[in-house]
Order: C-alpha cells, then sequence, then structure tokens
C-alpha cells in the first residue's frame, strides 16, 4: 500500500519510467469514455491525465480563462510545463467543454505527435450507438495508421478480457472498503485507483492482488459516519483525507477516478464483435453528467452504491465552473431528499489546500447532523 | 515648464509635480467619499510642497477613473494613455508595461512613441490586484509597507490559490488556523499576486523590454517573482510606480 | 399551460403584448405619437420602446415587435385551441415546429432576452428562484432565467422541450436536461456530432429525421409537404433578404441601424419562415436602403465598425447598441447573426428536410463552438464576416457562463491578430444579468479600446513630448 | 458546575461561562491574528470580570474558524462545528425555533434543528456572496461609520441606492463613487443592508425556511438587515433574549455541559 501511495504522487512514476526505459510507449487520455483496452491491444500504455491538486495555473490561464474549471486548467499547466513531455501521443474525447478546451489549447501551444478525437455522442440511443461504434473503429485505424501496426480483433478480445479481470479486482477493492469493516480508507483506494489509471495492465494485476492479499484482515475503526462521494473529476487524495480526518469515512464513490471508471462489466454483453461491445457498454454505461438522456442511470447508480455500502450521508461535490456536475448534483440531491438520506453539496475550488479551510467546517457540520439523527 | 499630473484612482489619489521631466514633488493619499472637496486642498498641498505657488502651474493634466472631480485639469486621459507615456518616456525601450492597480491588473503593448497599441484587462473574480493584497495583509497584521521585510523572515511559500478575493480571505485564515506563519502566508499571497500578473504579461506574448506599475510594483518580493516567471528584460520604473499615471498625465501637459 | 395573469415571466410578457397589439401601427409609427403610445403603455416597456422604437430603426422596430407580439399571443392561446407548445433553444430552427398545425415554438433564450428587456424587475427574481434551488451560479442566464420562472411553478409549462445545444454547449443542454426532470416534462434531442468530416453531417441528417418522427407521433400529426413547402418558402425569401442585410453591411458609414444586429436573429428564433419574419426582414432592407440613399449616419463619423463575435449585452433595455451608434461605434452583427442561411430546395419533401438539418447544422454556436475544433470553426467564421464586412475590431462579450468560447477564446484573438491584424476586446459581463458588470463600465471599457487601440489613427491624441536626454540615474 | 464557550470567528471572538443552562459571563473582543491568542485573551477578560477561575470550568467546547487549534492547545475538550452551536443555542433559547440565520465573518448559514434541537440541516454560501458579516465591516469602514450606526442609519432612507454589482470587491468601489457623487451617507447604507438581506434570502430559500426564525450572529443586530430579510420571507423573526452574537459560544457551553452529562 505505502509503495503505491509513493508512486501515485508524481505523474510520472517509476513503471512510466521503467516502461519507457524498455522502449514502450505512452498514450495520454482525458476521460472514462476512451476504451483503453484498444490502446493495450496495440502494445501501447494507456495513461489517464490527473492533476494530482495542482492549483498552481499561471501559465494555463494566460490560454484559458478564470471561468474555466480549475482542473481543466492544472492539466493544461503541467502539459505546457513539460510534465506530461513522456507522452507518445493523446486520445481526446468531447467529455465536456472545458476538457475539450483542455486539449485544444494544449495542441495549439504544443503539438502532440499524435492526437486522436474520438467524438461521444450525448445521447444514449441506437443512431448515436452506431455512430458511437464507428468512431470506435476509427479510433483503431487511427493508432494503427500513426503507429504502423495491426491490431486484430482477436487481441482486442484478449484485452478485453484482461481488463474484465482488472475490474473484477477492482470491485473486489470496492467490496473490502464498502464492508462493514471496511479494509481501506476512501483516500488509500483513491491511491489505488489513480495508480490503477498510471501503470502497464500487466504490472497493475500483480499490484492489486498484493494490495487485496495485504488488506484482507485490516479493519479501519474510529470514523464517526460511513460516506459516499460523488461528482466532478476528483483527483486530490489529500482533499479525501481531510475529510476522513475528522471521522468522514469515504465508503464508496460514484466519481469518475473511481467506480465510475470501472463497474460496467464489457462481459455482460453477449457479443461476437469487439466494438459493439465495447460501444454499448462505453456508452449505455458512461455514469457521466455529459450525457443528456439518461439521468435515471446515475442516480440507480447512485442508490445502488449506498445500498450496498450502508453510507449514512452523501457528500455530492463539484469543481468551480463544472457545469455538468454542478447542475446533476442539484437533481441527485433532490432525489436524495426525497429518500431521507442526508445530503452535503459542496462547491469547492480545484487544488486540495484552496477551500479545506470552508469545506472542513461543513463536512464535521454534516457530520454532527448525521450523528444527531441517530 | 511646470506639469502637474493627477490621477484620482479607485483606492488612492497621486499628484505628481514635473519640472520638464524632472519630478519635483508627488503625494499620495487614500480616495476618501469627500475626495470631491478635498481635491483642491491635496493639490495646493503638493503645489506648496513644491515650494511654489499655482500660477506657476503651466499645465493641469488629469487621468484615473474619478478624474471627473479635476474641475480645472485642462484635459483628462485615460490612466491607458498615461501609463504609456509615463513608461515609455524614462524607458524607451519597453514595449509592454504591466499596471497593477487597485482594482485591476492591465497589460498594454506600446509603440515606439508609448502610444498604447492593445491592452487587456484580467479576469474578473480574479485575485490578485492591489485592493486583494491590502486585505490580505490587514488580515494578517501587515502593513503594505511592511511586506517585503516580513517576507524575508518566510521559510516557505503557502499557496494561496482561491481566484475570489472574498474566499482567499477565508483561505489566509484557514492557514492561520492551522498554524502557518505569517510571513509564509504573506508570500503565498504575493505570489498568487505576482502569478496573475505573470499570466496578464503571458497573455500578448512577452515583449523583449517590459516595466511594472502601480503600487503593487513597489513590493520588491512580488516584482522579484514576476522577473523570475517572465521572459524579457525587466526595467524597474525609475520613479514610485505607484505615480506612474500621474506623472504620464503630466508628461502629456504643455 | 396555465392560463391568466401570474407573476411568470411569459404570462408578464403576454400580458404586455396584449396591449402592444392593440396600439395601431400609425401610431406606434409617428415620431410624435411614440411618446403619446409610451404614455399609454406599461412604464415597463417605456425604456426598451425608447431603444426598440429610436427614429434611425423604428420603421423595422414596430413590425419587430408586431412580430414578436403575434408570435408570443399565438403561443399563450395555443393551448386553448388544444395545440402542443413546444420549447426549443435559439440554436434550433423554429421554422420546422411552424411546419406543424397543432404545435407552436417557443425558444427560450428569446423569451429570457425579452423579459430581462422590457419587464420590471427584469430577470433577477427568475434567477433567484433557480439560484434557490441550489443551482451553479455560473450556469447561462439566458435559459436560467425563463426556465427559473418555470421551475418556481410561477409561469406556464410546454408541453415538451427539444435540446439541440448537446455538441455545442454543455451548460445550455444541461438546464434544459434539469427543467425537464424537475418539472417531469418530455425532452427531444438533436445532437451535433462535433465532426467536421462527412460523417457527422450525415448522421446529423439521421438525428434530425429521427426527431421529426418523434415529434409526429408526440404531436399527432404527420408533416406534410404543402405545409413544410409554404414555410421553407417563406424561409427562403427571409434567407435573400439576410443577404441584401449582410450586403448594406459593407457600405461605410454603415447604413444598417446597431439594432437590426438583434432584430435579424431575433427573427431568426421566432417567426422565420412565417409571413411575419419576412415583413420584418422587408421592413429593415427598406430602412437600410434608405439610409444608404442619403449616406445618413445617426454620429458626426463612423468610428470603429465592430463585429461582436458572440453575444452582445441585453440588460441595458437594449441600449447599448444605439449608445455605441450614437459614438460612432458601427455593430456589424453578433456572433448569433453567423447562421448563413440558404436557399432550400422545395422540390421534394427529403430535399425539404435535408435542407432543414442544413440550417440546424449552420446555426449560431451550433456551427462554430460545435465544430470538430471549437476554436477553428469559429475563427473561420469571425475572420471571414471581419473581412467581408471591412470591420476594424471584434468585441467578445464574455458571458462567464459561455465556457466554451471562454476555453478557446485566446486562441481567437491570436488568430485574429496573425490573420488580419485585428484586436480583439475582451469583456467580462452576464449579457442578461446587469448585476455581473455595470453598463457604464462596459461602456468605458468599449471607449477606451476604440479611442486607444482602433481608432489610434482618426482619434485626436496628446502628443508625448519629445525626450530629453535621460539621467543616466534613471536608467 | 461551570461550563464554557469558545467561538473564534474570524472577526470576533466569543466566549461564555454558563452554569445549569444560565449565562453567568459573557465576552466578545475582536480577534488577533492567531486563534489560541484569541482564546486566551477573550478567556482572561472574561474571568477577570468574575470570581471563577479556568480550572473552575468543568468542561469546555470550542467553535468556530478557530475550533480545532484551540482544541490542540487543550484548552477545550472538544470542538463542534459553529452550524450545530447556532442551532443549538438559539433553541434552547426558544424551543420553537425550527431555522437559524447566522451571518458570521466569513460565512452565511441557513440553520434548520428539528422537534429536539437536533441538526436537521443546513445551507451556507458558497457563491458569488455578498452575504457576510465582513461585507458589511467593509462597507461601514468605506462609509467611515461604524459597524452599529449602518443599520439605525438606513432606517432614514427615503430612496436606498441599488448596488450594480454582485462582487464584495466591486460594490466597495461603487461605495466610493456614490460618495464622490455626494449620494447621502444613509441611502448608501440602506442600499448596502439591502443587498446584504438579498444575498441572505437567496440563501435562505434554498431549504424552505420555516415560520420559527431565530437570527444570531452580529449581523443580527443589524435592524435594517434584519428587517428586510422579514419583509422578503414574509416571516417574524423571534428575538433572542441573550446578545446574538454570542450564540455561538452559548451553544458551545450547552454542548460541554451534555459532554459532562453524557458520561
Amino acid at each position: 500500500m505505502d509503495e503505491i501511495i509513493k508512486q501515485t504522487g508524481v505523474v510520472e512514476n517509476d513503471h512510466v519510467k521503467k516502461w519507457k526505459d524498455d522502449g514502450g510507449r505512452v498514450i495520454g487520455y482525458v476521460c472514462v469514455a476512451t476504451p483503453t483496452e484498444v490502446i493495450d491491444a496495440a502494445g501501447l500504455m494507456p495513461y489517464r491525465i490527473r492533476a494530482l491538486g495542482n492549483s498552481n495555473t499561471e501559465i494555463a490561464d494566460a490560454h484559458m480563462s478564470r471561468f474555466n474549471c480549475n482542473f481543466c486548467r492544472s492539466c493544461l499547466q503541467l502539459g505546457l510545463d513539460g510534465i506530461y513531455d513522456f507522452l507518445d501521443g493523446m486520445i481526446e474525447t468531447n467529455g465536456c467543454d472545458h476538457l475539450r478546451g483542455m486539449v485544444e489549447n494544449w495542441n495549439y501551444v504544443k503539438k502532440f505527435d499524435f492526437l486522436h478525437y474520438i467524438k461521444v455522442p450525448h445521447i444514449v440511443d441506437e443512431d448515436s450507438l452506431k455512430y458511437y461504434e464507428e468512431e470506435l473503429r476509427l479510433y483503431k485505424k487511427a493508432i494503427e495508421k500513426h503507429f504502423n501496426l495491426a491490431i486484430t480483433d482477436e487481441e482486442i478480445w484478449s484485452q478485453i478480457r484482461r481488463h474484465e479481470r482488472i475490474r473484477d479486482k477492482l470491485r473486489t477493492i470496492y467490496e473490502m472498503r464498502e464492508k462493514d469493516e471496511p479494509a481501506f480508507t476512501g483516500a488509500e483506494v483513491l491511491s489505488i485507483f489513480l495508480l490503477a489509471t498510471a501503470v502497464p495492465a500487466g504490472v497493475l494485476e500483480g499490484l492489486l492482488d498484493r494490495v487485496i492479499e495485504e488488506r484482507k484482515d485490516n479493519k479501519i475503526e474510529g470514523y464517526k459516519a460511513r460516506l459516499l462521494l460523488g461528482g466532478s473529476a476528483t483527483d486530490e487524495v489529500d482533499f479525501v483525507e481531510e475529510i476522513e480526518g475528522i471521522g468522514g469515512l469515504v465508503v464508496t464513490d460514484a466519481l469518475c477516478y473511481g467506480s465510475r471508471a470501472f463497474w460496467p462489466h464489457i462481459g455482460d454483453k453477449k457479443e461476437s464483435d469487439p466494438f459493439k461491445a465495447m460501444a454499448k457498454t462505453y456508452l449505455e454505461k458512461l455514469l457521466c453528467p455529459r450525457m443528456f438522456n439518461d439521468f435515471p442511470s446515475r442516480r440507480d447508480f447512485l442508490f445502488s452504491a449506498i445500498e450496498r455500502a450502508k453510507v449514512e450521508g452523501v457528500v455530492l461535490i463539484h469543481n468551480k465552473f463544472c457545469d455538468v456536475h454542478g447542475v446533476d448534483n442539484v437533481l441527485l440531491r433532490i432525489a436524495l431528499e426525497n429518500k431521507g438520506i442526508p445530503v452535503l453539496q459542496l462547491e469547492k475550488e480545484y487544488g486540495a489546500a484552496a477551500d479545506i479551510g470552508r469545506m472542513k467546517t461543513r463536512v464535521q457540520a454534516f457530520l454532527e447532523r448525521i450523528s444527531d439523527s441517530r | 515648464m511646470i506639469t502637474v499630473g493627477c490621477d484620482i484612482g479607485s483606492l488612492f489619489a497621486k499628484a505628481v509635480i514635473l519640472d520638464d521631466d524632472e519630478l519635483i514633488a508627488s503625494k499620495i493619499v487614500r480616495t476618501t467619499g469627500n475626495m470631491a472637496d478635498e481635491v483642491d486642498e491635496f493639490l495646493k498641498d503638493v503645489i506648496r510642497e513644491a515650494g511654489l505657488s499655482r500660477d506657476r502651474i503651466d499645465c493641469l493634466g488629469g487621468t484615473g477613473a474619478g478624474a471627473d472631480i479635476l474641475k480645472d485639469a485642462e484635459f483628462v486621459e485615460s490612466t491607458l494613455t498615461c501609463v504609456g507615456a509615463a513608461s515609455s518616456y524614462y524607458i524607451p525601450e519597453t514595449r509592454l508595461s504591466i499596471d497593477i492597480g487597485g482594482q485591476s491588473i492591465t497589460s498594454m503593448l506600446l509603440d515606439e512613441n508609448g502610444r498604447v497599441l492593445n491592452f487587456m484587462r484580467n479576469d474578473k473574480c480574479a485575485s490578485g490586484s492591489g485592493r486583494f493584497l491590502e486585505v490580505m495583509s490587514d488580515k494578517l497584521d501587515v502593513e503594505i509597507e511592511d511586506i517585503d521585510q516580513t517576507v524575508a523572515k518566510s521559510r516557505k511559500t503557502v499557496a494561496i490559490s482561491n481566484q475570489c478575493g472574498v474566499f482567499a480571505e477565508s483561505e489566509v485564515i484557514t492557514h492561520v488556523n492551522n498554524g502557518e506563519q505569517t510571513p509564509d502566508i504573506i508570500a503565498g499571497v504575493c505570489d498568487s499576486v505576482a502569478n496573475m500578473v505573470a499570466t496578464q504579461g503571458r497573455r500578448f506574448g512577452m515583449a523583449e523590454h517590459y516595466t511594472l506599475t502601480g503600487g503593487v510594483a513597489k513590493i520588491n518580493f512580488v516584482t522579484g517573482v514576476i522577473k523570475g516567471k517572465l521572459d524579457g528584460t525587466f526595467h524597474p520604473f525609475p520613479f514610485d510606480p505607484q505615480l506612474a499615471a500621474a506623472i504620464g498625465a503630466a508628461l502629456l501637459g504643455d | 399551460m396555465k392560463l391568466g395573469m401570474s407573476p411568470g415571466l411569459f404570462d408578464r410578457l403576454v400580458h404586455l403584448f396584449r396591449v402592444v397589439n392593440r396600439v395601431p401601427d400609425p401610431v406606434l409609427k409617428k415620431l410624435g405619437a411614440i411618446l403619446m403610445a409610451l404614455n399609454v403603455l406599461p412604464s415597463d416597456l417605456a425604456s426598451a420602446a425608447g431603444a426598440l422604437l429610436a427614429p434611425q430603426s423604428r420603421e423595422a422596430g414596430v413590425v419587430f415587435l408586431k412580430m414578436l407580439s403575434k408570435w408570443i399571443v399565438e403561443a399563450h392561446s395555443a393551448a386553448r385551441e388544444g395545440k402542443k407548445v413546444i420549447l426549443v433553444p435559439f440554436n434550433f430552427p423554429p421554422e420546422l415546429i411552424h411546419a406543424f398545425d397543432k404545435a407552436v415554438p417557443l425558444t427560450s433564450e428569446v423569451l429570457t432576452t425579452m423579459g430581462v428587456a422590457i419587464l420590471k424587475g427584469q430577470g433577477e427574481r427568475y434567477w433567484d428562484i433557480a439560484m434557490g434551488l441550489g443551482l451553479p451560479d455560473h450556469l447561462c442566464s439566458a435559459n436560467t432565467i425563463e426556465l427559473g420562472s418555470m421551475l418556481g411553478r410561477e409561469d406556464f409549462q410546454p408541453d415538451a422541450i427539444i435540446s439541440s445545444a448537446p455538441g455545442g454547449c454543455d451548460v445550455n443542454s444541461k438546464i434544459h436536461e434539469f427543467a425537464s426532470h424537475y418539472l417531469d416534462i418530455p425532452q427531444f434531442f438533436l445532437q451535433k456530432p462535433p465532426d467536421d468530416s462527412g460523417r457527422g453531417r450525415e448522421q446529423y441528417s439521421v438525428y434530425m429525421r429521427t426527431l421529426i418522427s418523434q415529434l409526429e407521433e408526440f404531436i399527432g400529426e404527420k408533416l406534410t409537404e404543402d405545409k413544410l413547402r409554404g414555410v421553407i418558402e417563406k424561409a427562403n425569401r427571409c434567407t435573400e433578404l439576410y443577404f441584401d442585410i449582410w450586403d448594406f453591411h459593407k457600405a461605410a458609414p454603415n447604413p444598417v441601424p446597431n439594432i437590426f444586429a438583434l432584430f435579424m436573429y431575433g427573427t431568426r428564433f421566432s417567426m422565420w419562415g412565417r409571413e411575419e419574419g419576412v415583413k420584418t426582414f422587408e421592413a429593415m432592407v427598406k430602412v437600410a436602403k434608405e439610409r444608404l440613399a442619403q449616406k445618413a449616419y445617426p454620429a458626426e463619423k463612423e468610428l470603429a465598425r465592430c463585429v461582436w463575435c458572440y453575444t452582445s449585452y441585453y440588460y441595458d433595455f437594449m441600449g447599448l447598441f444605439n449608445w455605441m451608434e450614437d459614438q460612432g461605434y458601427s455593430h456589424l452583427g453578433d456572433g448569433l447573426d453567423l447562421y448563413f442561411p440558404q436557399i432550400i430546395d422545395t422540390s421534394t419533401m427529403d430535399s425539404m428536410i435535408e435542407g432543414l438539418a442544413e440550417s440546424a447544422w449552420n446555426m449560431p454556436m451550433t456551427r462554430q463552438v460545435g465544430g470538430e475544433s471549437m476554436s477553428r470553426s469559429w475563427t473561420e467564421d469571425v475572420v471571414f464576416v471581419a473581412r467581408e464586412l471591412n470591420a476594424d475590431c471584434v468585441i467578445y462579450c464574455g458571458h462567464h457562463s459561455c465556457k466554451q468560447t471562454w476555453s478557446v477564446i485566446s486562441i481567437l484573438r491570436k488568430e485574429l491578430m496573425n490573420q488580419l491584424g485585428l484586436p480583439l476586446l475582451i469583456l467580462q459581463g452576464d449579457s442578461w444579468i446587469k448585476k455581473m458588470t455595470p453598463i457604464s463600465v462596459i461602456q468605458q471599457e468599449i471607449d477606451e479600446f476604440i479611442k486607444n487601440v482602433v481608432a489610434r489613427k482618426t482619434t485626436k491624441k496628446r502628443e508625448l513630448r519629445k525626450r530629453k536626454k535621460i539621467k543616466s540615474d534613471l536608467q | 458546575m461551570f461550563f464554557a464557550g469558545i467561538d473564534i470567528g474570524s472577526l470576533t471572538a466569543q466566549a461564555v461561562v454558563i452554569k445549569n443552562g444560565k449565562i453567568i459571563g459573557a465576552k466578545t473582543i475582536s480577534v488577533l491574528p492567531h486563534p489560541v491568542d484569541s482564546a486566551k485573551e477573550v478567556i482572561d477578560r472574561l474571568l477577570s470580570k468574575q470570581e471563577i477561575k479556568w480550572e473552575d470550568i468543568k468542561c469546555a467546547v470550542s467553535t468556530g474558524y478557530g475550533r480545532e487549534k484551540i482544541q490542540q492547545e487543550g484548552l477545550t475538550r472538544e470542538n463542534i462545528s459553529e452550524i450545530s452551536c447556532h442551532g443549538l443555542g438559539a433553541y434552547t433559547i426558544n424551543p420553537n425555533i425550527r431555522t437559524v440565520i447566522d451571518i458570521g465573518g466569513q460565512d452565511a448559514k441557513v440553520i434548520k434543528v428539528n422537534q429536539s434541537g437536533k441538526l436537521d440541516n443546513f445551507v451556507m454560501n458558497d457563491k458569488c456572496a455578498a452575504g457576510t458579516g465582513h461585507f458589511l465591516e467593509v462597507m461601514s469602514k468605506t462609509l467611515g461609520v461604524s459597524l452599529d450606526e449602518l443599520g439605525p442609519m438606513s432606517r432614514k432612507s427615503r430612496k436606498p441606492v441599488e448596488m450594480s454589482n454582485r462582487c464584495t470587491i466591486y460594490v466597495e468601489t461603487e461605495v466610493i463613487h456614490f460618495l464622490q457623487q455626494g449620494v447621502s451617507k444613509i441611502d448608501i447604507a440602506a442600499g448596502i443592508n439591502r443587498a446584504m438581506a438579498e444575498r441572505v434570502v437567496a440563501l435562505a430559500r434554498r431549504v424552505e425556511p420555516e415560520k420559527e426564525i431565530m437570527m444570531t450572529g452580529g449581523v443580527a443586530k443589524n435592524v435594517a438587515v434584519k428587517s428586510e430579510i422579514e419583509k422578503t420571507l414574509k416571516v417574524k423573526m423571534v428575538k433572542s433574549k441573550i446578545d446574538p452574537q454570542i450564540m455561538g459560544a452559548y451553544g458551545a457551553a450547552l454542548f460541554a455541559q451534555k459532554q459532562e452529562g453524557a458520561k
């Protein structure tokens, strides 16, 4: 576990370094709508872009405005600062307007050797599904062309199966954090997830096995309440630590740097064509508020997590200027309140240190409210 | 030729007297609600300070947001024009001047005659103005004048990342409560101001030679951080940078 | 839809426009009678009427107002007649809904803009209702104000909402999704693939056809070729007139009153494809033609020719348009005027639906920031219009809600400078809510920009005295 | 048995000592840069007027921005958020209270308590907010009047000015501009109070406030803001028997008493 936490603290971790030293190539991607199976099938390493709570955006702000989400500006800052120079290419998706702007400015100032844009529909329906499926084929072709290699359906299938194994291991870790006596803190699980999207798949399987073994009898005690954390892109481990520091144990989440990214199972779909299978899962089970006609599935995902993990209170956060989560969190809050589940809605500045004082007052009061209602 | 320049800003009123291009007297007071009544007295003071009488003054030029209260000004020019004029008169090679005012940060591209080619203000909701620095240092019981010597004692820089002045204050209070030392927090406040200024500088793409004007440019720590961040050669404004607009107004007088 | 007088934004507009309807055109038109008209009009209307019926644009202003009142009152009575009222965003072609007998379109941004321009207290109280629900304060006020009025259950409720912003704007899509869930109103979609390859365009037609069949089922009426042709032919007429005005814009001084920028898209987003829409455009062409003939211009001389690359400001009762004109600053149109309509082939049902898809594809925002690159198509359009109408500056309103434009505005600024050497003024202020940036500040910024940067050669400036030998201690 | 509550806010620090529920001493000072200094200072100033010594205090609880530090310093046994403290304080004074509006230096809060005084729900400002005590403090400085005058003076206003800005930072220069134009301080003060009330009401709307409302915190003393809020929310504020500004510290003291009872 300690090893994982150490590696999570930096963007270019030792595993990435080793992969590069061994001549491996790394492809960055920005959001969960990117089927990384294809990148792995090409023998490349997918790397999920993150900002790790960096709050200095001095260079990025010269390009994007302060009305753009600070998480995206932080990523742009790191990009323009050369922190991501180890990338051999980037896969763009239209996750949200801020994210698109981030990649666009990045590429405007500092051209990527390879940039491919997967256009992900905003609606779940037959028309969109067909279009997205074709997008995934083009995405594969683009990688084949640029890196001058061939990706067989068999290879994609075997990568899908490997990713299924990884999804299962991550689910196991969630079961361990969600049980009555949690084996992990929320901060630890976030660290695990962050590393899981920043190491070669081969390395990852072993890592996960070891940490599951290490923690199988571990019990986290002495917390005040069991919380679910949901909302915006949150890769700030220390923010979660602060919440847990005052007794709110995050026993599960609905974050895209968390369960939303790996929960759906591709294996669930009985498909012969790997692209059909991926398209269905990645579009129909995207669970992201950038989709505009499937709020119920996001709400129900939240409800089932609450039930599984015996959650006592829900904390919904969004970064200042985040449009999709800012609005979705209100609908979710209303849905939860109607069910009588305590919920706290927070709008925070990105970068853990920034708002922690204000946030802690709110969270502490929320915990007091929960213990009062017991 | 004796000319007077008077700049009624959002926070301070400044007046200067130039003998040709030599600064012979200057005065800075905080703008109050009664400025309209006090402005004549204020001008008298600075003229007296120069050991002159009113009739020796060849021209009074006004500038600043509140310039409309200067009844006997012969002309009123925008702060942009004045800061541009002053910067390029004394530092002919400057092509970029970043003015850190009470309310906003303005970067100006200048031509060889000190005319403003283009300008840009910082984003609203963005910390970094003089007022921001005032509020924060006030919270920490540090006089603006003492910032440099306070920061000298700092061992590290505490990051202040809130862009909203109101929330940034909560951030500062949080740091205090977490036992952070005043010098380190002040350093952080200055650093966040410097970041905003550097960002403004980058927006046009840096010029080879630039200067900084406005009250905040008096703080060496801030200018130091900015220098470290920006390419191009920094030329300190030869007089108190808070006087730049007033001096420009005086230079434009005839 | 709730009938009768309620404190809702839409119902208040209906109330006011009933009055406008009653005032006969000649009365509205006659200069002297204007003041009289203002006195009989509710005071809320007075200040806006001052701008909408200013002498230089009055001939068209009256027709424009009459068009809007027809649009509003029609929608209001639609419910009684058992028709469906369908709420659409500005980037959706309303002519499609006009082609149905049993449905009428209402455009949320147009309602908000009218409310802000005409109603006492403007949009604030409706905005506060939305904020009261805990919605973020960086949402698009153009939608949040009208929808806030509904969310407070003070106002009428549409029978369905169409969202055509997916792909072009998250905020717009999101607030419509919210309203549809919160009020339990069915929602239909026309999403834009951010895809410049032919594939994207083909897919868009597929989406359009799916939407049409969904609407047919919901409204309970088949789209008939004749009805559609009737609408499209009028739309085509509007297109011709649109380009007449476009060409007038090229003359200097600009013979097109500044406020026509608003009239043009105000018509596009409401009565395009209706007789009233055609009349409004005809009236605008007439005014511009006469002004061109007389070489008339409200100010002494035209100091600057400005293109607004996104929206303008509407919270000061439309005063900014005429204020600019009085200063000699011509307003050559907004980003919202950049919908480049095309003559649609009316020979078959299929050709007309294809044409509709094409117009929707080219709607403002959809066409620019909805493109594969948020900055490329936008830059191309702004560069094109600036060159065509030989503008000498571009102004960005900087509505803090428009995250897509804000995130690439620095690219647009650099490209304008590189390609045309044109300066871009970046303002910051909510176009529909006055409390973000007071209009006086906006005006001052525009003044400073034009006097210092744009019209530097023409405006007389004080000369900086010749440098004396600089003392070394200064260096 | 004596119990104490210490509330270190961003502008002022309060200490309250109670004996079986009754307040026997209270003190308010403006904060020193460091919370622990403020705490020690306010305690000393309070006890200096009493016969009791700090040792006689059975249990103390801290709240407010400095609550954690005070506890870490061992001055208090526990720290509890100001939200709970204001809730319990107001409820104890009048058990009919269900909604508490507390406007502190940095945060405005609307607190709902249930029929047994327990925290039910709450909202705090996280938007562009002029709705804080800090806002009024800055404005009174700019106007050159004391914070206490701000409320009463505006009652004489005939036409309150309308602030054209949401943001505190910008409202400040707007006020200076009004003054330069010779607008009367009375009308400006009224405008400031109205702006303040508007923000608080917008916040209160997020939790349907119930009829029985009490306002706590320093701003509660501002008659103008209070009546503006009453007008727009169409409610009558329940008057607090004690100084609303010490409500947080009082609540903390009550928690301290509970603590002791608990074990």
